[in-house]
C-alpha cells in the first residue's frame, strides 16, 4: 500500500482523535459540573485551542519543508498576518466600547491622534471580507516573494534565510508605532465575535472546534497534496530538484503552488489563534517564533504530517507545563527535549511509532547503518 | 596481507554479503568478479571499513582490523578508488591529491611522479575545482589520490569506469607495474571482463552476496565464470 | 555696565589670574595660612547655602576673585572635595591626602569638625565649575591645560574671561594653543554684544575656518546687533562650512558603517567555520559569544578585586582564555551532541537551538539575568579628530583586531592542511576517513575553532554592548544574514558581506531612520539574493551543482 | 493548613527576564516576610510563580493559568505595556487583581488593576520641568524605542513643552527599534542637534537592553551630561550595574524612589533585600518599591476587607494609605493610581543616583493625560463613577468599561 | 536553410568557455530525425558540455543550438527543454533517492507535467502497464518497491535508462550508459538502443569501443571541444589522430 491512499491508519487515528476532542473537550467543559473528573477547565480550552492552532501552522511548515524542503525561517509571518486580520476585524468589533468610545476608531488610533481610519483597515468591519484577507493576505505576500524566489532559483539556507529576513522586515515594520497596526502593543482586548462574546463559554468551545476542524481540513489538504503525483514530484523536487528540471517538470510552479498554500494554512492557524489567545502583535513575527514551529516539526517527524502536528502539541505542551513547574529551569528541560530528540529519535517522534510497530514485525539485527550520503556543505 | 574471512553484512533486515571470504598478498591482482547488484561494492566498503559488519572477519597484514576505523586503516597503508568516484568537489585538484597527506610523514608530503606519469591531464589542470573536471578526469584523480598515500593495498572499484580507452590500457599497465614492484597488494572489482582477465592473478565471482567460485587467473576461462557474468 | 567699569574688572581679572598662575601650585603644595581674603567671603557663604543657584553664583564671583584660595577651591568643588558643615555655615577642602583646610585661609584644620557633608553638585554648577577653572587656568603653566581652558571658554562664551584671553593670547608661543585660544576670543567676539564690526568679521572669519558644528552654531546665533557686513560674511560662513560638513558627513557614515560591518564580522565569522564550513547550523554561535563577552568579565572581576594594576590589560588577558574556554565549550558541544548529526545538516538547528537555550539558562543560572558590568581600559576609550571625523577607539580597534581575526583565519584555512582537511570532510566525510584523515578529531577542532573565535568576539563586543544572557540573541540573525549573503563556504565572502550590509545600513539610516532603514536594507537583502541565488561571492560551476 | 496563593508573572526568560526576574525576587522576599509577621488574615502566603518567558499571548495564557488552575488571589506582574494589555482582557473576564509596578505611558485605568509604577504625569513632565528651570534647556530630543510607552510619552511631553512656548523645530523625535545596539549615527544626530547654540538635552525613553551600548556611544563620542545632559526614564540602579558609569557622571534618571535616598524604611529595605539575595551589592530600584507599596497595600486591603474576595479588595483599595521608602505616604487613588513624589537624580561613579530635586509633596498619578487629545476629558474615577474612563463633557461612562 | 529545417538537432559554432577554458569550441553537429549517433572522444573533450547545452543546463558562451528547426536551445529552461521531447540519462546515475523505483519510473512516465494537473491525478492502466513493461525491460522488477537509494550503482544505471525511456523523448541523449555493467548487460544495452533509434534519435556517449561497434552507427570524435573526425567506428579507429589522443596504442 505503501501510504498512496490519502488515508492510511495513521491519519485516521489522527483524524478521528482531533474531531473527538472538537467535540468532547467542548461539551465537557460546557455540559460537565467542575467536579466531575472530566471536566476540562476553562483555563484548558483555550490553551489546547492554542495547540490546535499551532499544530496546523505545523502541518503548513511541515508541507513545504518536509515535502518540498524548503525550510522556512519565515512561516511565522503568514501565522501573524492571519492573525492581523482577524485581529483587526476584532478590533472593528468593539466599536464604541473602547475606552475613548470612538465608534469608528480602535484606542490606539485615537491616542495615535488619528482622524479617519486608514485604508488598509477599511472593510475589515465585514467578517466575510476580513475572513477573505485571512487567505489572500499570507496567500498573496506568499505568492509574490514565492514567484521571484523560487524563479530565481533560490534555494536551501538561502532561501531559509531570505525567510528570515521576510519576517524580520514585517517584525519591525510592525513593531513602528506609525504603521496603524498598534505597535509594540498589537491588537488585543477583543469584545466579540460574529456577534458572540469572545469570552462566553460557548464562543470559547466553537472557537474550539473550529480549530479542530481547521487542522483536519488542513490536514487532509495537505494529505491529499502529499500523495498525488504532485506530492511525489514535490519529494523529487526536495531530493534532486535539478534532475526534476530535466524530466520536463517546472520546478517554480510545483513550489510555488505549495508554498502559497502554505502560507494561507498558516494564515487561517494565525486567525483562529487569535480570537483564543486574545491578543496579535509583532512579536509574533520574531524569527525565533518561526524557527520554533519548525522545530516541533523537526520533534514530531518531519515529513509525516501526523508528525509535525504531535509535534507542536508535544513541545508546546511542555513549555506550558514546564514554565509552570520549572520556572527558573525549564529551558534547560525543554532545551535538554530538543538535543535528546535529535539524538536518539532522528526521525521524530512520530518515528517512534515506525520503530517499534517495526521491530514488532520483523526483527532487525542489531546493525545500525551509518549516515549514508556524504554531507554537502550546508544544504 | 589481507585476510576476509566469513563476511556477512546487511542493509537493514537485507543479508547482502554472506560468509564471503576473501585473501590478497603482495605483488597480486585480487580480482573481485559479479554481475550488477551482487554485492560487490558493499564488500570493498566493508574492507575500508565504510560499512560496519555483522560477522567475520578483516586482518591486515596479520593485525585483526574488524573493528578499526576507517581512518586507522588508511592510515595502515589501504588505499581506496571509490565507485562513483567521489572526489571532492569544492578541492582543487591539487587539494584533492594533498588529502593523501594524512598519513604520510613529513617528508614524504609530494605527489609522486608516477601520478602525474599516468595521468598528465592532473598536472595540467591542477587548479580547477575537482567537481568541475569530466567525468572521466574526476576517474584519474581519484586512482592518482590514492596512489599519492603510497598504499601497500590498494582497493579499486571499477576504476575504468568513463575513462577513454587510451588511458584504461595506461592504468591496467601501471595496475602491472604497481603488482610487479611486488609491495603492493590489489584488489580489483571490474565489469570489463577484457581488462580484468589481463590483470587478474587471482578472482572470485560473486553471485547474490555468496562466493561461487574462487580461483586463479586460469579459471577466468571458465564457462562457468562466463555464464555467471551473464544475465 | 559702563566701559570704565568693566575696563577695571577686566584689568583685576587679569592681575588676579596672573597671581593665580604663580600661586596655585604652590597654595596646593603648602597648606600655609593665607590672610583671609575679603572678597572670598560673599562667595563661600553663598556655597555654604549649599543650593545649586547660590553654589553657582559663588563660582561666578570666585572666577573674579583674587585670592589664591579661589582656584583651590573650585578645584576642590570639582571633585567633590569642598566640605560644609552645616551647622557653622563654615567650608572646608579635603586636600587629596585627607588633610583638611579652612576654604577662607587655607589653614590646616585639626580635628575635622563632625558631620562635614561635600557641596552637591548638579550639571549647572559643573557647568558653571568649568566655566571658571576655564577663566582661570588661561594662564596655566602646562600648554594642555591651557588649551583646554581655551575650549572651555569657546564653550561657555563667557565675556568676562576677554582679557585674559587677551594676555593669554600674546604670550603663547605655542601655535596650536594660540589658535585654541584666538578661537575662544573669536566666539566672545562674536557672542557678546557692543563689539566693532571689524573685530567681529576677524571673529568671524576664524570661525569659519574651523569648520565644525559648534562654528556652525555660533555664526548661524549671531548677537542682535550685529551689522549686515557681519551677517553676511556670516552666512556665507554658514554655506562653506556646511558643505564641507556634508561631505565629512558621508565620510562620518562610511566609518560608522565600517564600524558596524567589523561588529557584524566578528560576530559572523565563526559562524563562518561552524555553518560555513561544516555546515552545521549553529544556532549556538551566539551563545557562543556571549560566553567569550563572560569571560571578559569574569578576568575583569578578577583584576578588579586582585589586581586593579592590571585592568588596561585585561582585555588582552581575556582573548586567550575566552578563546580556549569556548573552544572548549564548542568541543564538549561537538563531541557530545554534533557529530552524530553530519549530513543530517537540518537536524543540527534543532539541537544546537536547544543547546542554545540550555547555555543562556545556564549563565542565567550562574550569573543573574542582570548586565554584567564590563570596563573598558583607558586606551579604548575616547575619540579623536581626523578632520572633521570623529573616531572612537573603540571602535577602531574593533576594526582592526576584526581584521587580524580574518586574516589569522585565512591562513590557518587557507595555509594550514587543518584546513585542506577540514573542506574535506565537510565535501565528503566517509572519502576523507578513507583518505586517511582523523575526521573525528578534525570535526572537533574545527568546531572548536568557530566556538573559539566566537568566543573572542565576544570578548570585543563586550566592549559596546550589554554582556547579559541575551547578548549572543542580538547577534544570530545578523550572523547568518551576513554569512548567507556573502555566499556560504567562502570567508571573502563574509568579510565583504558583513562590510558592505554595515556600511549600506549606516548610509540608509540617517535618511530612512533607524527602524526603516534595516527594514529597507532587509528588504534589499531579499532582492539581492533573488539576483545572485548563491551569495555575494557565489561558487559557480559544476562542481556546486552536482 | 490553607494559604493564600499570590501569582508572581514576572518573565525569568527571554529578553525581559533581565528587568522582571529582580521583581519575582523582590515579591517573594515579601511574602517570606509577611509570613513571619504571621501572614494575611491568620493565613500563610504562598507564593505561585510562572515564566512567562517575555512572550506576551503567553503572559495572558499564564495569567489565566494562575487564576483559574492555581486560584491565585492576586497576581503581581507584568512589565512591559504589551504583556499588561495581553493579560486585561483576562483579569476583566475571570474578575481577579493585577498590581503593575512599573511607570508607563498611562491612558489606561482598568477595575482589576492597580497601578502603582509611575503615571507620565508623575514622572515625564516632572523630569522636563526640571531640565527647563534648572539647566535652562531649550532644545529638546525624545529619543526612544519604538513603542507605544515612549510615543505616547513624547506626544505628552510634545504637547506640553509646545504649551511652554518650545518651538517645533527646537523639538527632535527619533526612535529606534528594541535591542538597538549600533548607536553612533543616533548619538552623532544628537550631537549635532545640541550644537546648535541653544542648550540641549535629551529625554530618553530608550527600553531595556537598549540603554547600555547607547550611554557607551554617549561616553565614546565625549558627550558629557555638562553638554548635553539625558534624562531617562528607564534607567535605574538595575541597568547602571552593568555600565561603567564614570564617563555618565551627571546624566539624569527621573524616578519616584532612589536606591540613594535616606530613610530609615529605605535602609531597612535595602538590608533585607542584600539579605534575602544573599548578596552584598545587590541594588534596588523604583519597580521594586512600587512592588513593595502595591503589596503592602493589598495586605493592608485583604485585612481591612478581611477576605481576598477580589471584589471587596477591589472596593476597600482606593484610599489605602502606605509608607513608601522615601519618606512619604503613598495613597492608591480612586483611579487606581497611587501618589508618588518624583525625584531626580543625577548619575555618581559608584553606580547610583545623587537625588538633585525633588517634588514639594505626593503628585497623584493621572490616568489620562490632559495633553492628548482623546483623553483630555476623561477622568477615572471607580469610587464615585465606577468607571475608568468617565468624560466629563459628556458625563457618561465612555465604552463597555464596566 | 532547407537542412536544417528538416534535421531534428542543430549544434552550430557553439562555444562554452568556464573562465577562460574553452569545453566546446565552435563545436556543430546536426541530428537527424530517427538518427543515432555516438560520440566519442578523450575525456575532456566536452561531450557532457555538449549534453548541457542541449539540455539547458549550460548556456553557451556563442553559437545557436536549435531544435526540430524551430525552438532555440539557449534561450529556455530545462524543464521547457525537456518538454519539447529531449531526453536524457546522466553520466553518473541522478536517480530520486528517496522514491522507490517503480515512483521513479511514474514520474518519468509521459504526461501531464502541470502542477494542477498532478493533483488530481489518478493512475491509469496504460501507466500501470507501461511501467511493468518498464521494469521488465530493466530487470528491476523484483525491486520495484525499494527505495532508489538503496540499489547497486549499475542499478542505477538501469532505473536511470528505465527513466528515459519512460518519457518517450524524440531526442535521447545517453551519456555512458554502459559504465559499471557487464559485458553482458553492455550488449543488452546496445540491443536497447538500436531499437529505439529505430523510432527516435539518439545520441550516445561511451568510451566503451565493443560497445560502440555493436551499435553500429555513424560515429563523430570531440576533441578539445570540436570535432575532430566522423565516420564509421572503422574509419574514425584508423584515424592516427584519433588513436594518438584517444584510443591509444
Ligand atoms: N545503502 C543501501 N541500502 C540498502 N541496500 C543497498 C544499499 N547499497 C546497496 N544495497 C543493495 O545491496 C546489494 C549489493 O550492492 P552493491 O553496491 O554492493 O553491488 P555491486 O555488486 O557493487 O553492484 P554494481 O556492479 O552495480 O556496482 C544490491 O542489491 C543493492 O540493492
Ligand atoms: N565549470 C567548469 N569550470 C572549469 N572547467 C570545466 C567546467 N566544467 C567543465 N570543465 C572542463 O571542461 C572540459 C569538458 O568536460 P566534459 O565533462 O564535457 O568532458 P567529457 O567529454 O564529458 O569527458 P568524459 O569523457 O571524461 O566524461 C573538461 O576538461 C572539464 O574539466
Ligand atoms: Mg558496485
Ligand atoms: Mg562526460
Amino acid at each position: 500500500m505503501n501510504g498512496s491512499g490519502i488515508l492510511d491508519r495513521r491519519g485516521t487515528i489522527f483524524i478521528v482523535l482531533v474531531l473527538a476532542a472538537g467535540v468532547l473537550v467542548p461539551a465537557s467543559n460546557l455540559l460537565l459540573s467542575p467536579s466531575s473528573p472530566f471536566y476540562v477547565s476553562d483555563y484548558l480550552v483555550p490553551l489546547l485551542g492554542k495547540y490546535l492552532c499551532y499544530a496546523l501552522l505545523a502541518v503548513a511548515v511541515d508541507l513545504v519543508w518536509g515535502y518540498c524542503g524548503v525550510l522556512s525561517l519565515g512561516h511565522g509571518a503568514f501565522f501573524a498576518l492571519g492573525g492581523y486580520a482577524m485581529g483587526m476585524y476584532l478590533m472593528r468589533q468593539i466599536g464604541a466600547r473602547g475606552v475613548y468610545g470612538n465608534p469608528v476608531l480602535p484606542d490606539f488610533m485615537v491616542f495615535l491622534n488619528y482622524k479617519e481610519l486608514p485604508w488598509f483597515w477599511l472593510g475589515f468591519n465585514h467578517f466575510p471580507f476580513a475572513a477573505l484577507m485571512v487567505l489572500l493576505v499570507p496567500g498573496a505576500l506568499a505568492f509574490l516573494f514565492g514567484w521571484f524566489a523560487f524563479r530565481s532559483r533560490v534555494t536551501g539556507v538561502y532561501l531559509s534565510i531570505i525567510t528570515q529576513a521576510m519576517t524580520f522586515a514585517l517584525m519591525l515594520a510592525f513593531f513602528r508605532n506609525d504603521m496603524g497596526f498598534g505597535g509594540n502593543n498589537g491588537l488585543t482586548d477583543f469584545k466579540d465575535i460574529l456577534g458572540f462574546p469572545i469570552t462566553a463559554g460557548t464562543t470559547r468551545g466553537a472557537l474550539f472546534f473550529a480549530s479542530a476542524i481547521a487542522l483536519v481540513g488542513g490536514y487532509l489538504i495537505c494529505r491529499g497534496l502529499v500523495v498525488s503525483k504532485y506530492g511525489k514530484v514535490l519529494v523529487a523536487v526536495r531530493d534532486a530538484e535539478s534532475r526534476t528540471r530535466f524530466l520536463g517538470y517546472k520546478v517554480a510552479n510545483y513550489k510555488l503552488l505549495a508554498w502559497t498554500l502554505s502560507a494561507m494554512l498558516a494564515g487561517v492557524a494565525g486567525a483562529l489563534y487569535v480570537p483564543q489567545v486574545g491578543i496579535i502583535n509583532p512579536g509574533e513575527f520574531a524569527p525565533a517564533n518561526s524557527i520554533e514551529t519548525v522545530i516541533w516539526v523537526a520533534v514530531g517527524g518531519r515529513g509525516t504530517l501526523v508528525g509535525a502536528a504531535l509535534g507542536a502539541l508535544v513541545v508546546n505542551a511542555g513549555k506550558t507545563w514546564f514554565t509552570g513547574v520549572l520556572p527558573e529551569a525549564w529551558l534547560f528541560a525543554l532545551g535538554a527535549l530538543f538535543v535528546v530528540v535529535t539524538l536518539f529519535l532522528p526521525r521524530g517522534i512520530i518515528g517512534l511509532w515506525g520503530d517499534v510497530s517495526e521491530r514488532l514485525r520483523k526483527p532487525k539485527p542489531d546493525q545500525v547503518p551509518e549516515a549514508e550520503a556524504p554531507a554537502k556543505a550546508a544544504e | 596481507m589481507l585476510k576476509v574471512e566469513n563476511l556477512d553484512l546487511y542493509y537493514g533486515a537485507a543479508h547482502t554479503l554472506r560468509k564471503v571470504s576473501l585473501e590478497a598478498t603482495k605483488g597480486q591482482v585480487t580480482c573481485v568478479l559479479g554481475r550488477n547488484g551482487v554485492g560487490k561494492t558493499s564488500l570493498l566498503r566493508a574492507i575500508v571499513g565504510q560499512r560496519p559488519i555483522a560477522g567475520g572477519s578483516i586482518s591486515y597484514n596479520g593485525q585483526d582490523i574488524t573493528r578499526m576505523r576507517t581512518y586507522d586503516r588508511a592510515a595502515l597503508g589501504i588505499g581506496f578508488v571509490p565507485q562513483g568516484r567521489e572526489v571532492f568537489p569544492l578541492l582543487t585538484v591539487k587539494e584533492n591529491l594533498e588529502t593523501g597527506y594524512a598519513r604520510l610523514a613529513g617528508k614524504d608530503k609530494y605527489v609522486p611522479d608516477e601520478v602525474f606519469e599516468l595521468f598528465p591531464v592532473l598536472k595540467s589542470m591542477l587548479g580547477r575545482r575537482g567537481g568541475d573536471l569530466s567525468g572521466g578526469q574526476q576517474q584519474q584523480l581519484a586512482i592518482g589520490r590514492a596512489l599519492v598515500t603510497r598504499p601497500g593495498l590498494l582497493v579499486l572499484d571499477e576504476p575504468t569506469e568513463g575513462i577513454q580507452p587510451s588511458i584504461i590500457k595506461d592504468i591496467g599497465r601501471a595496475i602491472s607495474y604497481l603488482r610487479d614492484k611486488g609491495d603492493m597488494a590489489i584488489v580489483l572489482v571490474e565489469q570489463y571482463f577484457e581488462f580484468a582477465r589481463e590483470l587478474a592473478d587471482s578472482f572470485i565471482l560473486m553471485e547474490r552476496g555468496e562466493v561461487v567460485a574462487r580461483g586463479d587467473r586460469s579459471g577466468l576461462d571458465g564457462d562457468d565464470v562466463r555464464r555467471l557474468m551473464a544475465i | 555696565m559702563s566701559l570704565v567699569h568693566r575696563l577695571q574688572t577686566a584689568m583685576l581679572l587679569l592681575a588676579a589670574v596672573v597671581l593665580l598662575a604663580c600661586a596655585a601650585p604652590a597654595s596646593a603644595q603648602t597648606p600655609a595660612a593665607q590672610p583671609p581674603s575679603a572678597d572670598l567671603a560673599p562667595a563661600l557663604e553663598k556655597i555654604a547655602a549649599d543650593s545649586y543657584s547660590d553654589t553657582e553664583a559663588a563660582l561666578a564671583l570666585l572666577s573674579t576673585s583674587t585670592s589664591p584660595q579661589a582656584a583651590v577651591i573650585v578645584a576642590a568643588l570639582a571633585d567633590g572635595r569642598l566640605l560644609i558643615d552645616a551647622a557653622t555655615k563654615s567650608v572646608y577642602v579635603r586636600a587629596a591626602d585627607g588633610t583638611l583646610s579652612a576654604a577662607a585661609t587655607g589653614a590646616t584644620v585639626s580635628p575635622a569638625p563632625a558631620g562635614l557633608k561635600a557641596v552637591r553638585l548638579n550639571n549647572r554648577v559643573r557647568r558653571a565649575i568649568d566655566a571658571a577653572s576655564g577663566a582661570l587656568s588661561l594662564l596655566a603653566p602646562e600648554p594642555a591645560r591651557r588649551a583646554e581652558a581655551a575650549a572651555a571658554v569657546f564653550k561657555s562664551r563667557d565675556a568676562a574671561a576677554l582679557p585674559t584671553l587677551q594676555a593669554a593670547i600674546a604670550k603663547e608661543t605655542i601655535p596650536s594653543v594660540r589658535e585654541a585660544l584666538e578661537q575662544a576670543r573669536a566666539a566672545i567676539l562674536i557672542t557678546a554684544p557692543g563689539i566693532s564690526e571689524a573685530d567681529r568679521l576677524g571673529a568671524v572669519k576664524l570661525v569659519t575656518a574651523r569648520g565644525d558644528q559648534e562654528a556652525l552654531a555660533l555664526l548661524s546665533n549671531l548677537p542682535a546687533d550685529a551689522t549686515p557686513a557681519v551677517k553676511t560674511t556670516a552666512e556665507q560662513g554658514v554655506a562653506a562650512i556646511n558643505r564641507s560638513l556634508a561631505m565629512w558627513n558621508v565620510a562620518q557614515n562610511v566609518w560608522y558603517g565600517l564600524s558596524l560591518g567589523s561588529v557584524l564580522l566578528l560576530a559572523a565569522i565563526g559562524l563562518a567555520i561552524t555553518f560555513g564550513v561544516m555546515g552545521v547550523i549553529n544556532m549556538a554561535h551566539g551563545e557562543m559569544v556571549m560566553l567569550g563577552a563572560y569571560t571578559t568579565y569574569m578576568v575583569q572581576d578578577v583584576i578588579r578585586t586582585s589586581y586593579p594594576g592590571l585592568f588596561g590589560w585585561s582585555l588582552a588577558i581575556a582573548l586567550p582564555l575566552a578563546f580556549l574556554f569556548t573552544a572548549l565549550v564548542g568541543i564538549l558541544i561537538e563531541r557530545l551532541v554534533i557529530r552524530f548529526l553530519y549530513g543530517r545538516a537540518l537536524e543540527t538547528l534543532l539541537a544546537t537551538w536547544g543547546l542554545s537555550l540550555m547555555l543562556q539558562q545556564a549563565v542565567r543560572t550562574i550569573f543573574g539575568p542582570t548586565n554584567k558590568e564590563v570596563g573598558a581600559p583607558s586606551w579604548m576609550s575616547g575619540a579623536f579628530q581626523v578632520g572633521q571625523l570623529s573616531i572612537t577607539y573603540n571602535r577602531l580597534w574593533i576594526i582592526v583586531f576584526a581584521l587580524i581575526v580574518f586574516v589569522a583565519l585565512l591562513v590557518v584555512l587557507k595555509r594550514t592542511s587543518l584546513g585542506l582537511y577540514v573542506r574535506a570532510v565537510t565535501q565528503n566525510r566517509r572519502m576523507a576517513a578513507a583518505m586517511g584523515i582523523r575526521t573525528g578529531r578534525i570535526d572537533a577542532l574545527t568546531f572548536g575553532l568557530g566556538s573559539g573565535i566566537a568566543g573572542i568576539a565576544g570578548v570585543a563586543l563586550s566592549q559596546i554592548d550589554n554582556v547579559s544572557p541575551n547578548l549572543g540573541q542580538g547577534y544570530i540573525i545578523d550572523s547568518f544574514m551576513v554569512v548567507v549573503f556573502g555566499g556560504v563556504g567562502n570567508l571573502w565572502g563574509t568579510l565583504v558581506g558583513a562590510f558592505t550590509l554595515g556600511i549600506a545600513n549606516k548610509l540608509l539610516e540617517p535618511f530612512a531612520g533607524a527602524v526603516l532603514g534595516k527594514i529597507v536594507l532587509l528588504v534589499c537583502i531579499i532582492l539581492f539574493i533573488q539576483k545572485r541565488p548563491r551569495g555575494l561571492f557565489a561558487l559557480k560551476g559544476r562542481a556546486v551543482e552536482a | 493548613q490553607e494559604t493564600i496563593k499570590v501569582g508572581v508573572l514576572h518573565s525569568l526568560s527571554g529578553t525581559m527576564a533581565i528587568s522582571e526576574t529582580t521583581l519575582k525576587d523582590a515579591v517573594l522576599m515579601m511574602i517570606e516576610e509577611q509570613n513571619k509577621k504571621g501572614g494575611v488574615l491568620g493565613k500563610k502566603l504562598e507564593a505561585v510563580v510562572v515564566d512567562p518567558a517575555s512572550n506576551w499571548p503567553l503572559f495572558a495564557e499564564k495569567a489565566r493559568e494562575l487564576i483559574t488552575k492555581d486560584k491565585v488571589s492576586v497576581v503581581f506582574g507584568c512589565w512591559t505595556s504589551v504583556s499588561r494589555k495581553s493579560v486585561l482582557p483576562v483579569f476583566k473576564e475571570l474578575n481577579s487583581i493585577l498590581f503593575y509596578p512599573v511607570q508607563y505611558e498611562g491612558e489606561e485605568s482598568e477595575r482589576n488593576v492597580f497601578y502603582t509604577g509611575a503615571a507620565p504625569n508623575q514622572q515625564a513632565i516632572p523630569a522636563v520641568d526640571y531640565l527647563a528651570k534648572e539647566e535652562k534647556v531649550q532644545r529638546w530630543v525624545l529619543e526612544g524605542t519604538d513603542y507605544v510607552y515612549p510615543r505616547t510619552t513624547n506626544k505628552i511631553l510634545r504637547a506640553y513643552l509646545i504649551a511652554k512656548g518650545v518651538k517645533e523645530e527646537d523639538i527632535m523625535e527619533n526612535y529606534t527599534p528594541f535591542g538597538f545596539a549600533d548607536w553612533q549615527t543616533e548619538v552623532a544626530k544628537i550631537k549635532q542637534f545640541g550644537s546648535a547654540g541653544k542648550k540641549t538635552a535629551v529625554v530618553s525613553t530608550i527600553n531595556g537592553d537598549a540603554n547600555v551600548p547607547f550611554y557607551k556611544e554617549l561616553g565614546n563620542q565625549g558627550i558629557k551630561a555638562t553638554d548635553i545632559p539625558v534624562v531617562a526614564f528607564s534607567v535605574g540602579e538595575e541597568e547602571l550595574a552593568g555600565i561603567d558609569t564614570k564617563p555618565l557622571v551627571g546624566h539624569l534618571a527621573a524616578w519616584n524612589y532612589f536606591e540613594s535616598i535616606k530613610t530609615p524604611e529605605n535602609e531597612a529595605f535595602i538590608k533585607a533585600w542584600q539579605a534575602f539575595t544573599k548578596n552584598p551589592k545587590r541594588v534596588t530600584n523604583d519597580p521594586m518599591e512600587a512592588t513593595y507599596i502595591g503589596f503592602n497595600m493589598w495586605v493592608k486591603a485583604v485585612e481591612k476587607a478581611g477576605t481576598v474576595d477580589p471584589d471587596k479588595v477591589i472596593a476597600t483599595l482606593p484610599g489605602t494609605k502606605q509608607a513608601n521608602l522615601t519618606g512619604g505616604v503613598s495613597e492608591m487613588l480612586p483611579n487606581h493610581h497611587i501618589t508618588k513624589p518624583v525625584f531626580i537624580g543625577e548619575i555618581e561613579d559608584n553606580g547610583q543616583f545623587n537625588v538633585v530635586w525633588k517634588t514639594e509633596g505626593l503628585v497623584p498619578g493621572e490616568a489620562w493625560s490632559k495633553f492628548l487629545e482623546g483623553s483630555k476629558n476623561l477622568v477615572a474615577d471607580w469610587v464615585k463613577y465606577n468607571c475608568g474612563n468617565y468624560d466629563t463633557t459628556k458625563n457618561a461612562c465612555l465604552g463597555a468599561t464596566k | 536553410m532547407e537542412p536544417i529545417a528538416q534535421s531534428l538537432l542543430y549544434l552550430d559554432n557553439i562555444s562554452v568557455v568556464f573562465d577562460g577554458f574553452r569545453a566546446l569550441n565552435k563545436l556543430s553537429l546536426t541530428i537527424e530525425e530517427a538518427e543515432m549517433r555516438a560520440i566519442i572522444g578523450p575525456n575532456g573533450a566536452g561531450k557532457t558540455t555538449m549534453m548541457d547545452v542541449i539540455t539547458g543546463k549550460t548556456r553557451p558562451t556563442a553559437g545557436e543550438a536549435l531544435f526540430a528547426g524551430v525552438h532555440d536551445l539557449t534561450t529556455m529552461d530545462e524543464a521547457d527543454i525537456a518538454q519539447l521531447g529531449i531526453g536524457r540519462k546522466f553520466q553518473t546515475p541522478t536517480v530520486f533517492d528517496m522514491h522507490t523505483v517503480e515512483d521513479n519510473l511514474l514520474l518519468a512516465v509521459k504526461s501531464d507535467r502541470r502542477a494542477f494537473a498532478n493533483i488530481s491525478w489518478r493512475r491509469t492502466s496504460h501507466e500501470k502497464a507501461r511501467i511493468g513493461e518498464l521494469l521488465e525491460r530493466i530487470r528491476l522488477k523484483d525491486q520495484r518497491h525499494r527505495k532508489a537509494a538503496e540499489l547497486s550503482h549499475g542499478q542505477k544505471q538501469w532505473l536511470e535508462i528505465g527513466m528515459l525511456l519512460a518519457q518517450e523523448p524524440r531526442l535521447l541523449l545517453v551519456d555512458e550508459p554502459a559504465a559499471g555493467m557487464t559485458d553482458q548487460e553492455t550488449a543488452d544495452t546496445a540491443d536497447l538502443l538500436r531499437d529505439i533509434a529505430r523510432t527516435r534519435s539518439v545520441v550516445v556517449v561511451e568510451h566503451d569501443m565493443q560497445f560502440v561497434r555493436d551499435l553500429d552507427v555513424k560515429v563523430t570524435v570531440l576533441h578539445e571541444g570540436s570535432v575532430l573526425a566522423e565516420g564509421s567506428l572503422d574509419q574514425v579507429s584508423a584515424n592516427e589522430r584519433v588513436i594518438e589522443v584517444y584510443l591509444g596504442r
